[in-house]
């Protein structure tokens, strides 16, 4: 087998996760989604190290998992004060961002 | 041995593994994007992660594997279930869609850009697979870390101060400053006699219950459930469980049983009746 | 000794600048610093003068380089003064009279609290008058040349409060302006034609280039000196400009500054000899301006106006002289100075009975003023019969000559022009008498009626000196006024003798303008007779009329030409249609123009835009979902067109 | 490497501008000193330039250049030529006088208005414009030159904004919305002008690879670099649109009698004896240099043009009620008399053009000044509401006069010279040309005596009767101006001794020749 297919696989992970992030409208399962992506890319930039046969590519993986951490984090602390104050978790309520 | 299970290019049990386990992370992601439930969600979310990790370790990048369970499966994914306890784990939203043509908007995106990636992979010649043979050759492990601490080390320091700061964000998000003193047993049983209400203790989860789970409403004496004996959480939650009917039944149940035990002749309905509206 | 003609413009202009910084504090001695500094400059003329005369004829020419006025590639203008017989003639008149005028103002202005800016703009005239005469290059005398416009429109809206003076003062600078045009227009054609604008390569180089250019030349200037010298078509200013002070008048109304413009021709003379299209237009200019001129001098009742419509025909005679050529150079600057001595003299005598009158300017409101003012009477008769032409006086010699060099241009122009002349001799005799009688003659009209004419100017020193009475009572004015008067009449006696008696003046003239005698078909006695026919005729019309009949207070309707005459022959009129109100209404539909159509396209544009934006924001819902879509779909193009990219 | 002095005389009041707006809003005498001393150090500094550059020595002189975005080829590059030397030091003189004159223009207003004005913020932003004006006038890189052009637009479009005359007959809130449209059009104007320069600007890029004014004209010159005459035009039309906005030329003129309008007498002088000078000087350095062969192609439209600013200009300021809107409409015809001397590409016409940049920029600022002096007084900017004021402040009258004779080129005032420099360089080569825009004198007559006429004399108007005269602080700005203009007048040799051999080296750039006298030519 190729492993190109792990790229396949990630392709389509990032892109499951991508339309999720559309279309669930509970901030928690949009920020899920959003790790799925960000996984998938993970998964893309391991696969591409074992490609080229350097490990440049982890690095970033890993980097990319720490970035994620960060942003799990003060994404979901956003999201608890966001619930304590208008008790629902529903990015359609903040809608003020119009003219 | 494993280095080598890396460097050459794939195995049959590489293959086996990926389109049996590849099958299941699809799957899981498309659970995670349409369960109703947040927590739902989450667990799928969380079988996708641990096989991701497997294909990592498949793809010869043995550390990453492990932190991908430790760090994601473990701290990343818990976070989010706490996070969901707290906002509500039965709390299901709806899939029906609020904005007009969103979703097919976001389908249709999302396909047009599935296909494109795809393709894309697909007519890019990747063919010349050379392993991590020699990149791994002295441990995994080793080799992130001579290129964490020397190529990258600036990145490294920046995803440091990166993560403090996020530490330091979520705490003033999160953290909610008291303006007032917190009252004293004493004020408040003051206040209460002043308003006039719950002049007594509040009643206790499952008093005068029949049985004592904390989402079930005790009954008052005159057999009605109260609500103020379930705590204030689920309470806003709507999680709570009605007793009575269950609970007559119980009883009858129970009462069937000590019939049968005790060889005793039934009782009309009427006079249980009696006994229950003697109650 | 060259340096001297630098001191002799510095002076006044020093002055100028003294008194228009030097603030009230100035106020007291102000006037009494304009008029030595004027006696200043005119010393220094004396002595230049004295200095020509030592050298012998040939060589009486003075130049002085003071520095490179404006050097650009291929184009060099410097400060350099030439003084030479013409220059001179011109510094002597412009001092001497200047002098002699800001002595009389001394007492004209005694009561004006602005007296020390008057004598700082006489000043300033003079300054910028020397620097006209004594210019080397035509671009320096083009800057003394708009000097003296300058000081002409500050003088003229001297009393600024008047609005009338205001618009006479704007109207003079205007009429001016387009003369100016002409002037630079010339210079700028000399400028490609000999690629300078010094007098000598220009007027030396004449012979290189073609007559065209140089009528084209002639023309311009011709143009500017209308402007100055207000001939027709550009005359309609100088009427106007008597609602300055009557000293204004005689200074530079009457003697010096509007003769310049026969100053320009003359120098230029080389050029005009050399285009005779330029030379006839410039004789026509003349003689129709000497008998329009004349026309109107006849009808106005204003004694003021009646003079400065004398002193356009006069200028009249010497740009008809001018434009004679060598023949009438001359003359035209001897009857230009002698004309300088007689018309200040005589403005300075109208100004004397004003000044008697409560500024009374109307002559019909005069009358038997001979036994209140004699010295004034004195020195006007003496002015009027020089003017007239009485023989053995100034007027006489110098327009008697003029005369004569029309008809020696031979052929019929010389006819057509000698006959203006001498029927422009006949309406001067005519309206000059008529204006002496309706003054000092006849019965005193001016008895038991309150004279003050409405537009009379508050701040005339006088009229607030003498209050509001019922009625006037003449009275001689003071020395420093009469002294000015009783010189300048004397010269008007013996200046035209003294001139011509052994031909003085030519020989001083010529070498500069050059001389050439015209065979005259008629002889010099014939057109002496002539003229002195033409003199009688005119004075003994005026008498029938004015003389021996008393002078109604009103006017009397009169005929056509005594209303348009009176009307400026209706030039302002035609102003004001065609060039006024056109203008008007050019302005304001420019004005309409520039804002609805130039800047209604911008706006328009704007609008348009704005609305789009408006039907594009609806877009923006506030939905991040709704955002992240277009985001996700961008995405996906942006990764289609690196795919297309990649294809192609 | 020796001391910086082009960069420093930019850099200093960009220096002076923060340092002003830091100031704590309590003390603003000292923002205001601290501005005045700023613009003073760069005169001084700017006189220093004037003393070290060497008229006869190399083109570019006193030049600075350090690689800055070397990817693109972008240089820190600066240089001076006898133009810009002369504009540096006009832009220099000029601001300490706008300061002073706009000493109490920024002070908050009276009770009763809920307008806020920042003085500290007024007068950095006046010092930022200062600092960016130089530097363009002294780019030799076309990039560099391009951002500062453009950046200026951002402090002009607060000082229009922001500060306008507390004169206003229609009350503070018509003011104040006049006031911003005013201020969006002088932006929009001006940035639609910079994005199709820019275009041109990464045309040249494409072409030339570099952005060097230098290396690109020597190329030029010595045909190296080959341009396709259509590139050249298009490149040439890009550059020339954004100045000929700038600049401003008919029918890209309607910014400029609202923003003068608009803004505060100081600023209304910024704008048009400044900030649009840079218009003018970029035509004659960038698109003459740059261009030659589609200049030239160009000339007959541009020389049409520039006739119709000076007529079309002149003929509106006679119409106008407004008596600043009156000087902006004068500006406009000038400017076409400045471009009209460019563009004649005689060295008579180029000289008398960058002489008339200096000489306008303090005509303007004289009358100018003194109208806002005037406006301030009486609160009315109508000129209806005047009538005899000359009875009343006969210095302010004088002043006034002197600045409209000024304005009207009277000879012995500096704006003769240079305007008569322009006529006869366009009429030795376009005679008709020159004719038509001799026109322009009378009329400039015509509008400056009509103004004078119906605001300082005729009988004395109730409302100016109590009119205090000019106070010293006002004299102080306006005496220097006008013995300036006095001093050019009779004696210009110090700025054309600069300039000339600038021209020479820019008419050998387009490859032009004076036409001969025709006395010599036969010959």
């Amino acid at each position: 087998m190729n492993p190109v297919n792990y790229l396949y696989l990630s392709a389509l992970l990032f892109t499951i996760g991508a339309t999720g992030v559309l279309i669930r409208r509970n901030a928690i399962v949009v920020f899920m989604c959003i790790e799925l992506m960000l996984n998938a890319c993970n998964l893309a930039f391991v696969t591409f190290s074992r490609m080229h046969g350097n490990l440049d590519g982890q690095v970033i993986a890993f980097f990319t998992m720490v970035v994620a951490a960060a942003e799990v984090v003060v994404g979901l602390a956003i999201i608890v004060s966001l619930f304590r104050s208008r008790h629902s978790a529903s990015v359609d309520d903040a809608s003020l961002m119009k003219l | 041995m494993t280095a080598q299970l890396a460097a050459y290019s794939t195995s049959t049990g590489e293959a086996f593994q990926f389109w049996v386990l590849g099958t299941v992370a699809v799957i899981g992601a498309l659970a995670t994007v349409f369960m109703k439930k947040a927590v739902h969600s989450a667990l799928s979310l969380a079988g996708t992660m641990i096989i991701l990790a497997v294909f990592y370790l498949a793809n010869g990048a043995y550390f990453l594997g492990i932190v991908q369970v430790v760090v994601y499966t473990g701290a990343i994914m818990m976070l989010f279930l706490f996070v969901v306890m707290l906002v509500g784990v039965t709390a299901a939203d709806s899939l029906k869609e609020t904005i007009k043509g969103q979703r097919w908007l976001a389908l249709l995106c999302g396909l047009g850009f599935g296909i494109l990636l795809l393709g894309g992979i697909g007519n890019a010649s990747l063919n010349d697979f050379n392993g991590l043979g020699q990149a791994n050759g002295n441990g995994n492990v080793e080799g992130l870390a001579a290129l964490i601490f020397t190529k990258y080390v600036f990145a490294f320091e920046i995803t440091g101060a990166l993560l403090i700061t996020a530490a330091v964000g979520a705490m003033v998000l999160t953290h909610r400053e008291r303006t007032e003193r917190a009252k004293t047993q004493r004020e408040l049983s003051e206040q209460r006699v002043r308003e006039g209400k719950y002049v007594p203790p509040l009643p206790a989860p499952g008093v005068y219950a029949r049985h004592n789970a904390v989402d079930i409403a005790g009954l008052l004496p005159d057999g009605t459930p109260s609500d103020l004996t379930v705590s204030k959480t689920l309470r806003d939650r709507g999680q709570i469980r009605d007793v009575s009917s269950e609970a007559l039944n119980d009883l009858r149940a129970l009462e069937q049983r000590s019939e049968e035990r005790l060889e005793r002749t039934e009782i009309e309905p009427a006079t249980f009746k009696r006994e229950e509206a003697s109650q | 000794m060259e340096n001297l003609i630098a001191l002799l413009v510095a002076a006044p202009l020093l002055g100028a600048a003294v008194l228009l910084c030097g603030g009230r504090r100035l106020d007291a001695v102000g006037h009494w610093i304009g008029t030595v500094l004027a006696f200043v400059s005119f010393a220094f003329g004396v002595i230049l003068f004295a200095d020509l005369l030592g050298k012998d004829a040939e060589h009486r020419t003075l130049m002085q380089h003071l520095f490179s006025w404006v050097p650009v590639e291929g184009f060099q203008a410097d400060v350099t003064f030439r003084l030479d017989q013409l220059s001179m003639t011109f510094v002597l008149l412009i001092t001497g009279v200047g002098s002699l005028i800001h002595l009389y103002s001394v007492g004209y202005m005694e009561h004006d609290e602005r007296r020390r800016r008057f004598f700082g703009y006489l000043n300033l005239f003079l300054a910028a008058m020397l620097l006209l005469v004594v210019a080397d290059n035509y671009l320096l005398l083009y800057v003394g040349w708009e000097g003296v416009g300058l000081a002409s429109y500050l003088l003229i809206g001297f009393w600024q409060h008047k609005p009338s003076a205001a618009t006479a003062a704007k109207k003079a600078f205007l009429v001016n302006r387009v003369g100016d045009m002409g002037l630079s227009i010339a210079i700028m054609l000399m400028f490609t034609t000999f690629g300078t604008f010094a007098f000598g390569p220009v007027l030396d180089g004449v012979g290189d280039t073609s007559e065209g250019k140089l009528t084209a030349i002639g023309l311009m200037l011709l143009l500017a000196a209308c402007g100055k010298s207000a001939q027709v078509p550009l005359q309609s200013w100088l009427g106007d400009a008597m609602e300055g002070p009557t000293p204004v008048s005689a200074l530079i109304h009457a003697a010096t500054m509007v003769t310049a413009g026969v100053y320009l021709i003359v120098r230029s003379g080389a050029i005009f000899n050399a285009a005779p299209d330029a030379q006839l237009a410039v004789t026509v200019v003349g003689a129709v301006t000497l008998l329009f001129g004349a026309i109107v001098g006849c009808a106005k009742d204003d004694i003021k106006k009646a003079l400065a419509g004398s002193t356009m025909s006069q200028i009249g005679y010497m740009i008809l002289a001018a434009g004679l050529g060598p023949i009438g150079y001359v003359f035209a600057i001897m009857h230009l100075v002698t004309h300088g001595f007689f018309k200040a003299g005589l403005f300075l005598g109208a100004g004397s009975v004003m000044h008697g009158m409560n500024d009374e300017v109307d002559m019909r409101k005069y009358g038997g003023l001979r036994k209140y003012m004699p010295v004034t009477f004195i020195t006007f008769g003496l002015g009027y019969l020089a003017i007239i032409g009485f023989p053995g006086l100034s007027g006489f010699f110098s327009k008697d000559k003029i005369i004569e060099a029309a008809f020696a241009k031979g052929g019929t122009e010389g006819w057509i022009l000698g006959g203006a002349a001498l029927l422009g001799a006949a309406i001067t005799a005519f309206y000059m008498t008529r204006v002496m009688l309706m003054t000092f003659f006849g019965e005193e009209r001016w008895r038991n009626q309150p004279t003050r004419s409405p537009e009379a100017p508050s701040a005339e020193p006088v009229a607030e000196h003498h209050g509001e009475h019922a009625e006037p009572h003449p009275h001689e004015s003071p020395k420093v006024m009469t002294i000015p008067m009783i010189l300048l009449a004397v010269g008007s006696v013996f200046g035209g003798a003294f001139f011509s008696i052994g031909d003085r003046f030519l020989h001083w003239l010529e070498p500069v303008t050059g001389h050439s005698e015209g065979d005259s078909p008629v002889s010099a006695a014939t057109v002496t007779g002539a003229t002195m026919v033409c003199l009688i005729i005119g004075v003994g019309i005026a008498y029938a009329m004015y003389g021996r009949r008393p002078v109604p207070a009103v006017a009397p309707r009169g005929s056509l030409l005594t209303r348009a005459a009176r009307r400026d022959l209706l030039q302002d009129d035609f102003n004001h249609v065609v060039l006024v109100r056109g203008g008007e209404h050019l302005t304001r539909s420019l004005v309409y123009v520039d804002h609805t159509l130039v800047d209604g396209v911008v706006n328009g544009t704007a609008a348009s835009v704005g609305g789009l934006s408006g039907r594009m924001r609806r877009l923006q819902n506030g939905f991040a979902r709704s955002y992240a879509v277009s985001m996700f779909g961008g995405a996906a193009v942006l990764v289609a067109a690196t795919l297309l990219m990649r294809a192609v | 490497m020796s001391f910086p002095l082009l960069t420093a005389t930019a850099v200093l009041p960009a220096i002076g501008a923060i340092a002003t707006a830091a100031v704590p809003a309590a003390q603003r005498t000292a923002a205001k000193w601290l501005a005045l001393l700023v613009s003073l150090a760069t005169l001084a500094l700017a006189i220093t330039i004037l003393v070290r550059f060497d008229p006869d020595g190399g083109r570019y002189q006193l030049t600075e250049s350090h690689s800055w975005i070397a990817d693109f080829g972008v240089r820190y590059e600066l240089g001076v030529d006898g133009i810009a030397v002369a504009l540096i030091a006009l832009t220099a003189l000029l601001m300490p006088f706008i300061i002073l004159a706009g000493w109490h223009d920024a002070d908050p207003l009276e009770t009763g208005s809920r307008r806020w004005r920042p003085t500290q913020g007024f007068f950095a932003l006046i010092l930022a414009v200062e600092a960016m004006v130089i530097i363009s006038f002294e780019a030799t890189d076309v990039f560099l030159f391009y951002i500062f052009f453009e950046a200026m637009l951002i402090p002009m479009y607060f000082l229009i904004g922001g500060f306008g005359d507390r004169a206003h007959e229609h009350g503070e809130e018509a003011a104040s919305t006049q006031r911003s449209y005013a201020a969006v059009k002088f932006l929009l104007y001006n940035l639609i002008g910079g994005l199709i320069m820019l275009a041109a600007v990464i045309g040249l890029y494409v072409v030339a690879g570099n952005f060097s004014l230098q290396e690109i004209a020597q190329a030029r010159a010595n045909g190296s670099l080959h341009m396709a005459t259509s590139t050249e035009r298009w490149l040439f039309l890009g550059f020339f649109f954004a100045f000929a906005v700038k600049a401003p030329l008919w029918p890209l003129h309607t910014w400029l009698p609202n923003a003068m309008q608009e803004s505060t007498a100081p600023v209304a002088v910024l704008i048009t004896a400044v900030v649009d000078k840079v218009g003018t000087f970029a035509m004659l350095r960038f698109c003459l240099q740059l261009f030659p062969e589609a200049s030239k192609w160009a000339t007959p439209v541009i020389l049409v043009l520039a006739l119709i600013s000076i007529v079309y200009g002149a003929l509106l300021a006679v119409g106008q009620r407004d008596i600043k809107r009156l000087v902006a409409y004068a500006s406009i015809s000038h400017f076409g008399f400045i471009i009209l001397g460019i563009f004649a590409m005689t060295s008579q016409g180029q000289s008398g053009a960058t002489l008339y940049m200096v000489n306008h920029g303090i005509s303007t600022a004289a009358l100018m000044l003194v109208a806002g002096f005037l406006i301030s007084r009486r609160g009315s900017r109508l000129i209806a509401d005047y009538g005899g004021v000359q009875k009343v402040a006969p210095v302010l009258a004088g002043t006034f006069l002197i600045g409209g004779l000024a304005t009207l080129s009277l000879p012995g005032l500096a704006p003769f010279v240079s305007e008569f420099l322009v006529l006869v360089g366009t009429f030795t080569r376009y005679p008709a040309v020159g004719i038509i825009a001799t026109f322009g004198i009378v009329l400039a007559a015509l509008y400056t005596l009509v103004l004078y006429q119906r605001t300082m004399t005729g009988p004395v108007k109730q409302e100016v009767s109590a009119m205090p005269d000019l106070r010293v602080r006002e004299l102080v700005v306006v005496a220097p101006l006008i013995v300036l203009l006095i001093f050019l007048g009779v004696y210009p040799k110090p700025v054309t001794d600069i300039v000339n051999p600038a021209v020479k080296s820019t008419l050998s750039d387009v490859h032009k020749k004076d036409p001969k006298p025709s006395v010599e030519a036969a010959k």
